[in-house]
């Protein structure tokens, strides 16, 4: 077993007992911030799929995590107020039920993603970091001013939403299927980062003009892997919403990009686990430091700092030793 | 509407423009020369109004203040760029965005904590305090006039500097091949501490002239830095006069979508509706403008590379 | 005659005022290698370019077994069976060895939209990448990272994706750039023996190879063919001599 | 007294060694091959010279350690490289690389264009869109204009056409008559080799393995480590 | 004993309200001097995901029983009916959205600074009084800003000769005060909170228009003055409290603060100062324990507020005067000073939406 395996087990096994020690020691809100960083590390493995495996550095992928937030809360407040969502040409009812919602999340983030990555693609590099960041912008801006939902004051629901089977009221069971998304994202990284399409997103990533060169479109690729992404993250953004029982723009705004993107970055780009321990590290750190002083975000920024300067790919890399991720 | 509100507005697009350029120089100074994306830029902005602020309190005078917050700036430049900057110039963007967003945490919480939670005061010196009346009978800022002077100062300096001296072709030779630079002789580090620094004194330069008109507190400098980086993305990374173009296109659009898009609104909509919308989508149009100029020349109006 | 398999019909490209290609006709058939020299600049890569697709011809047509595929991306082309190396190395220098080959076997064989099992698992591509590298004497660097090879080593692992198409023509820059002359022997034996699977269009300024290989030799000079013919046609021209080869050192 | 020296230089990537221990010593004014098979390590003798990694071992410049000078310094020194894979600067155009390079000494805009005309002709376009051959003359042209007194040229003839090629020697040998440089050449090509050098020194994976004059460099030992 | 979660800004852009609301609250507190009650104070980062997350940690971990504290109305629209929904009382220092006050009251919300819209009625009241008759009107594209102008326009009579959203966040006012210029106004109402405040109260100033401005207090309060300095002189804002309020219980507030902290109270230490007095004249008169009789307690306001009568309609929200005030200079130091009464024992426009 080499290091990083180990340390990704270690890992895991914490995520799954401290919140069950959480639980027995009668500390509810442990599991809350663990399900807030299960959730970010969701996203972020979403991200991680663009960015680590595709080379694809987006700045608006908030705009999926609030799409897949506005999905959840539009839905769930329709199914409180029993307002149809549309009454033509189909009618369409808001619902409360998880597995729907996450489909729809899914959806919807996907097919933005779709629609942004197709034009976005069309640029590269700094231009891309920066077009991606302009459509993150106008998502934002749109929902400040959707008076339908809430503007910037967003959109509360009183229930958390179900799950067939499953008290989600209690923190622990909706701490677990959190896990368990993420747990599947996280097997459908690996296996993408080793299938044949991962091999040529790789490439598309390092040789563009080779992966045309033996008859794939490097453009075609990046898309789907813009899509897949784009879909994980929206689903954690459903999620996120879920845990708050509200969503709002704050949740599109660019410094929400820039978080999620400090996670994979923290934790080892491309790495399989590496948006996990950022997220684990990055949630661990804002509720330690945040008592102990109201500058805290000095401290923050210096442990950031730290990091990108002496650990080179990220916490997964200082652990592990490099290969694997690149940087 | 009349022939001289439209005139007046669009002199008002220009300027905002050219405030804009004003905080954008630097930045694509910084970002198209030497090849790194600094989210912290706005900071230095901050820096360069807070450092204003303090001396214009304790002297009085405009002029210090303004030598002072580019001092100031360029002096925040530089240990920057030698503490943190000059580690990150052989990594990727990624590694970029997280070292400078840490910048950013660090000096917004730094600055609050030295100058307290409540914004300062910086205004106008007399000698620049109020309107003049332009041909046509436009009452326009005399301050705002002065800024667009500056603006069209600095940009034209830069552009010398970068494209016309021995300066600015190394420093260009440096971005392309960082390596390949030094082992021809050049001391590459040296300039880019100087390039940094001078990025950073035109953003200081920039937040004490903004700084005077708008408020001067802690996060001030990240909204503008969004918008810079629309503009320079606009523009063409590393091209100055791009800067000058992407600047003056996004104020025009800005000043111009929030005026006019209601009134269209207003045609086929209930004025309420078609005020809200109306600024809604005026909100979203300088992302419009920018996503729509990247598809057509997706490396902006004058850049030549990704 | 046999059809050719890859023809150019009077292909224009000017950058401004410089003409890089000049109603070119040149057509690659069947077994065999046509070389195509000129001295730098003189637009070789740049007919390269818009045979592969990677630049639009401003006039004339691609020819690509018997259909005109100008208007193809480069993608397409590939698919078709058009297989290039580069002038200047083109490989992900992160992955390993084998998986660069791997990668040419996966184009070929359309099997990229596969997400869930492993590349490395799938036998058919693997032997495939693996008999390509053990055509141009990399077989025991498969896992070497790429980035570790050296210059030389590079050039071959160039070739050996290319290998992985099996494709119906080659298309090469420069495959010898940078070889010693050990290696160019030995990458001359490859192609030589690979004109059977399928014609070569060699652009090359390793005389030895060429003259070596050629059945036919293109001389481009300021974006014209000034000369078409076989070895000995070429090295006796003394047009061709003037603009490329010099007197024989 | 030797110009350069090097003694039991080792340099390594990361974790894999690339130089076991080169010895070489150039005197002023010598031509001297550098010579081995594909990735013995030459380029990397190169870059360990002009300080681009770190090596171990003493590299001695007219008398003056380089093992702590930045990479510029020596430069400044006089050592003009021509890289590997030519280097030029993608998105300067060629007078603006030239004049990036440019330091005092007879070696000037006017001399470069006058060695290689084609420089002059296309002096205001971007190094991007030079043919491979043009880019190759701008990088040699570059390492002039630093008035070296040592010039190193990595593989600087390959992807030339011949008649190109031909000059590139030509010009070589008249650097080597009509001026006091010092030059180091790696070439694959044996025959110009023996036309310009005074001596050659051969690598195999990493070591020196052979040093001697180019009249004692036998076809057996040219065989056996270079494979010709 | 009562254990208070106090939810506010302190980092970032907007920390200085927050600092303001927790130093007034912590001044009750102290001034009190009483060993039954303790306050944890966290920060939200003027973010709602992490108020959420505090409500959440203080209801779960620190199992708090009252919270309050939070600024802004889109971080109390996220907090607020989940904490109720749980039974936690909230007592709210400033936020007060129409949501909260209408259809979606709570029994265990109270909002003890306002009715977000009061400020902005009380400036069209003022409007009309004065007899203008052709209003400028704007604030920012957001729910609250929207709340602004449908309160302004409420009470205020005349004619709007102009009404426009800027964006929020905005720097630079060029083009509404041209437009303004333009319009033929004969005065200018805006809602632009703390930085954009700054901004267009500069650039106004320096722009040469010069009809009569009026907005509600944000842009006014003693936190941000001082950087508006010259430009904000003489301008009329509406406010439910200022420094200068004649009773017995402002005047030792400001005395007390000004000594403890060495600046001028705002609007926001007021209310969190009232907030706190509030919350023991509870604790006097109940048992936390007993959520039916410490909420009647709560409700019956049976404290010396720092801004005279103070009592809370059905809806829980105060019924109060809005005052006129002045922007002025005293020595160093600009301030304001009340001149006038907009509305006396304003309630709000939703108490009728309200059925508890
Ligand atoms: N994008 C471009 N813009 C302007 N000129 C170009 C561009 N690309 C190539 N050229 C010019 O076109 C000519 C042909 O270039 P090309 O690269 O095809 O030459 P080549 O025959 O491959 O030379 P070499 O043997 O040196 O590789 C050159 O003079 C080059 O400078
Ligand atoms: N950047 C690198 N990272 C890791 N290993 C490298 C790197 N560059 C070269 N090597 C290794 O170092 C060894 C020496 O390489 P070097 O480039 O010096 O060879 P060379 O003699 O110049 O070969 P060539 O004639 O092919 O240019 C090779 O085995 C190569 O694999
Ligand atoms: C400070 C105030 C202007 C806050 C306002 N009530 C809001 O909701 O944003
Ligand atoms: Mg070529
Ligand atoms: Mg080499």
């Amino acid at each position: 077993m080499t290091r990083e395996r180990l340390f990704n087990a270690l890992l895991l096994a914490g995520l799954v007992l401290v919140p069950l020690a959480a639980q027995a020691a009668d500390e509810p809100f442990t599991i809350t911030l663990a399900t807030r960083a299960v959730i970010l590390a969701l996203a972020a493995v979403g991200l991680n799929i663009a960015l680590g495996l595709g080379g694809l550095v987006s700045l608006g992928h908030a705009a999926f995590f609030g799409i897949g937030g506005y999905a959840m809360g539009i839905l769930a407040s329709h199914a409180q107020s029993y307002a149809p969502l549309a009454e033509w040409p189909i009618l369409i009812e808001g619902t409360k039920s998880m597995p729907v919602i996450w489909l729809v999340a899914i959806l919807a983030s996907g097919l933005a993603a779709l629609v942004i990555g197709a034009l976005s693609l069309r640029t590269s590099g700094v231009y891309f970091i920066m077009i991606t960041l302009a459509f993150g912008q106008m998502f934002f801006f749109f929902t400040i001013s959707w008076a339908a939902y809430g503007g910037e004051d967003g959109l509360s629901i009183y229930v958390r939403n179900g799950f067939p089977g499953l008290n989600t009221l209690a923190p622990l069971p909706f701490y677990g299927l959190c896990l368990v998304l993420l747990c599947a994202a996280l097997w459908l990284f690996d296996r993408l980062a080793k299938s044949p399409f991962g091999l040529a997103l790789g490439a598309a990533r390092q040789v563009p003009a080779r992966v045309a060169a033996v008859g794939l479109d490097p453009t075609r690729l990046r898309l789907v892997a813009f899509v897949i992404s784009g879909a994980i993250t929206g689903l954690a953004g459903a999620l996120f919403a879920d845990l708050n029982r509200f969503v709002s723009p704050a949740m599109l705004s660019w410094q929400m990009s820039g978080e999620i993107m400090v996670l994979v970055i923290l934790g080892g780009v491309g790495r399989l686990f590496g948006p996990v321990a950022g997220a684990v590290v990055y949630v661990t750190l804002e509720h330690l430091l945040g008592g102990i002083t109201e500058f805290w975000h000095i401290f923050l920024g210096l442990i950031l700092l730290g990091i990108v300067l002496f650990a080179r790919g990220g916490i997964v890399g200082l652990v592990a030793g490099r290969g694997g991720g690149h940087d | 509407m009349s022939p001289i509100l439209i005139i007046e507005q669009v002199l008002n697009g220009l300027q905002f423009g050219v405030m804009l350029f004003l905080m954008a120089a630097g930045l694509t100074l910084i970002f198209g020369v030497m090849g790194l994306i600094n989210l912290a830029h706005g900071s230095l902005y901050m820096v360069g109004a807070f450092a204003a602020a303090g001396v214009a309190a304790a002297t009085g005078s405009f002029l210090m203040a303004l030598v002072a917050a580019m001092a100031a700036a360029a002096l925040a430049g530089a240990l920057v760029e030698l503490a943190v900057i000059r580690r990150l110039y052989d990594k990727d963007h990624l590694d970029q965005v997280l070292a400078t967003f840490a910048l950013i945490l660090i000096f917004s919480e730094g600055t609050r904590w030295l100058f307290g939670s409540f914004p300062l005061f910086l205004d106008i010196p007399d000698a620049l305090a109020g309107p003049v009346t332009l041909p046509g009978g436009i009452q326009y800022p005399l301050y705002r006039l002065v800024l667009i002077g500056a603006g069209l100062a600095v940009a034209a300096l830069l552009g010398l500097l970068i494209g016309r001296t021995r300066l600015g072709i190394r420093i260009r030779a440096g971005e392309n091949d960082r390596e390949m630079i030094a082992a021809l002789g050049v001391d590459i580090s040296k300039l880019y501490t100087l390039v940094f620094a001078l990025g950073a004194a035109l953003a200081g330069l920039a937040g004490a002239l903004v700084g005077a008109i708008q408020s001067v507190q802690v996060g001030m400098g990240e909204p503008v830095l969004i918008l810079a980086f629309v503009v320079i993305v606009i523009g063409g990374i590393g091209s100055i006069r791009g800067a000058l173009v992407g600047a003056l296109l996004v104020g025009l659009t800005d000043t111009l979508g929030g005026i006019f898009l209601p009134e269209l609104f207003k045609l086929v909509m209930a004025p309420a509706a078609a005020t809200s919308a109306g600024a809604s989508l005026a909100s979203m149009s300088i992302y419009i403008l920018m996503g729509a100029v990247l598809i057509w020349r997706p490396t902006g109006l004058f850049g030549a590379r990704a | 005659m046999t059809e050719p398999i890859l023809a150019t019909r009077g292909i224009t490209k000017a950058f401004g005022a410089l003409t890089a290609s000049d109603d070119i006709s040149i057509d690659l058939r069947p077994g065999e290698i046509h070389a195509v020299i000129g001295p730098n600049g003189a637009g070789k890569s740049t007919l390269i370019a818009q045979i592969c697709g990677g630049l639009a011809p401003d006039a004339g047509q691609v020819i690509f077994g018997g259909q005109d595929v100008t208007g193809l991306a480069t993608p397409a082309r590939a698919r078709m069976g058009l297989a290039r190396t580069f002038q200047i190395s083109a490989l992900a220098m992160e992955d390993t060895v084998l998986q660069n080959v791997l990668l040419g076997a996966l184009g070929a064989s359309g099997r990229v939209w596969r997400f869930l099992r492993p590349a490395l698992k799938d036998r058919a591509l693997r032997e495939r990448a693996e008999a390509a590298l053990a055509r141009v004497g990399l077989a025991d660097h498969a896992r070497t990272r790429t980035a570790e090879l050296s210059h030389g080593q590079r050039r071959q692992l160039e070739v050996a994706v290319a290998l992985t198409l099996r494709p119906r023509a080659f298309v090469m820059d420069e495959p010898m750039a940078g070889l010693g002359a050990e290696g160019s022997k030995q990458l001359t034996g490859v192609l030589d023996g690979l004109r059977a699977e399928a014609p070569i269009l060699l652009v090359e300024h390793d005389m030895d190879a060429v003259f070596a290989l050629a059945d036919r030799i293109s001389v481009l000079v300021y974006g014209r063919v000034i000369e078409t013919g076989s070895v000995e046609t070429i090295r006796n021209s003394p047009a061709v001599r003037e603009a490329y080869l010099g007197d024989p050192a | 007294m030797s110009l350069l020296e090097l003694h039991d230089v080792t340099a390594r990537y990361g974790a894999s060694q690339a130089l076991f221990g080169v010895d070489l010593a150039l005197a002023e004014s010598e031509v001297l091959a550098l010579m081995g098979r594909n990735g013995m390590g030459k380029s990397t003798t190169v870059k360990a010279i002009c300080r681009m990694i770190p090596a171990g071992g003493t590299i001695r410049f007219d008398g003056r350690d380089l093992a702590r000078l930045p990479s510029h310094r020596v430069a400044r020194l006089g050592v003009g490289l021509v890289p590997e894979g030519r280097r030029c600067f993608r998105d300067l155009t060629v007078r603006e690389n030239l004049v990036a390079a440019a330091r005092p000494g007879p070696w000037d805009m006017a001399r470069v264009t006058a060695l290689f005309p084609r420089l002059g002709e296309r002096e205001g376009q971007v190094a991007a869109s030079l043919s491979g051959g043009e880019q190759q003359m701008l990088a040699i042209g570059r390492a002039l204009m630093t008035n070296p007194r040592l010039l190193i040229l990595d593989e600087a003839t390959e992807g030339l056409a011949p008649i190109v090629r031909q000059e590139i020697w030509a010009a070589i040998a008249r650097l080597r008559t009509e001026t006091a440089m010092a030059i180091l050449v790696i070439d694959k090509s044996l025959s110009e080799l023996r036309a310009v050098c005074d001596r050659a020194v051969m690598l195999e994976r990493g070591r020196s393995v052979w040093t001697g004059d180019m009249a004692s460099l036998t076809p057996e030992i040219a065989e056996r480590y270079v494979g010709v | 004993d009562v254990k208070v979660g106090m939810i506010t800004t302190l980092s970032g852009g907007g920390a200085g309200l927050g600092i303001d609301t927790r130093d007034g609250f912590m001044l009750a507190i102290d001034q009190a001097g009483r060993d039954d009650v303790e306050v944890v104070i966290e920060d939200d980062q003027r973010k709602p995901d992490v108020a959420v997350q505090l409500a959440d940690r203080m209801i779960q971990s620190d199992k708090v029983d009252v919270l309050t504290g939070i600024v802004w109305s889109n971080l109390a629209m996220a907090v607020v009916p989940s904490a109720t929904a749980q039974g936690k009382v909230y007592l709210s220092t400033n936020a007060a959205p129409a949501q909260l006050a209408g259809r979606g009251c709570n029994p265990s919300y109270f909002a003890v600074s306002y009715q977000n819209d009061n400020l902005h009625e009380g400036a069209g009241a003022y409007a009309t009084n004065e007899g203008f008759e052709n209003t400028f009107i704007m604030a920012p594209n957001y729910p609250a800003g929207k709340d602004s102008l449908n309160g302004f326009k409420r009470f205020y009579e005349g004619e709007l000769a102009g009404e426009i959203y800027t964006q929020l966040g905005q720097t630079d006012y060029a083009a509404e005060i041209a437009q303004i210029r333009a319009s033929g106004a004969d005065s200018v109402f805006f809602f632009l909170p703390g930085g954009m405040g700054i901004s267009f109260l500069k650039q106004y100033a320096d722009s040469g228009v010069d009809l009569p401005l009026v907005g509600p207090a944000f842009s006014f309060d003693q936190g941000i003055l001082q950087a508006v300095g010259e430009a904000a002189m003489g301008v009329k804002n509406t406010s439910t409290w200022s420094k200068d309020l004649d009773n017995e219980a402002n005047a030792a507030f400001v005395e007390a603060f000004e000594a403890e902290y060495d600046r001028l109270p705002s609007i926001y230490a007021a209310q969190g100062y009232d907030t706190a007095n509030l919350l023991l004249s509870a604790m006097d008169a109940a048992d936390i324990s007993d959520a039916e009789a410490f909420r009647a307690a709560l409700k019956a306001a049976d404290f010396a507020s720092v801004r005279g009568d103070f009592e809370f309609a059905a809806n829980n929200h105060p019924v109060q005067d809005v005052y006129v005030r002045e922007v002025i200079k005293e020595g160093d130091i600009f301030t304001n000073k009340i001149v006038g009464t907009a509305i006396e024992d304003r309630s709000n426009a939703y108490v009728d939406d309200c059925s508890m």
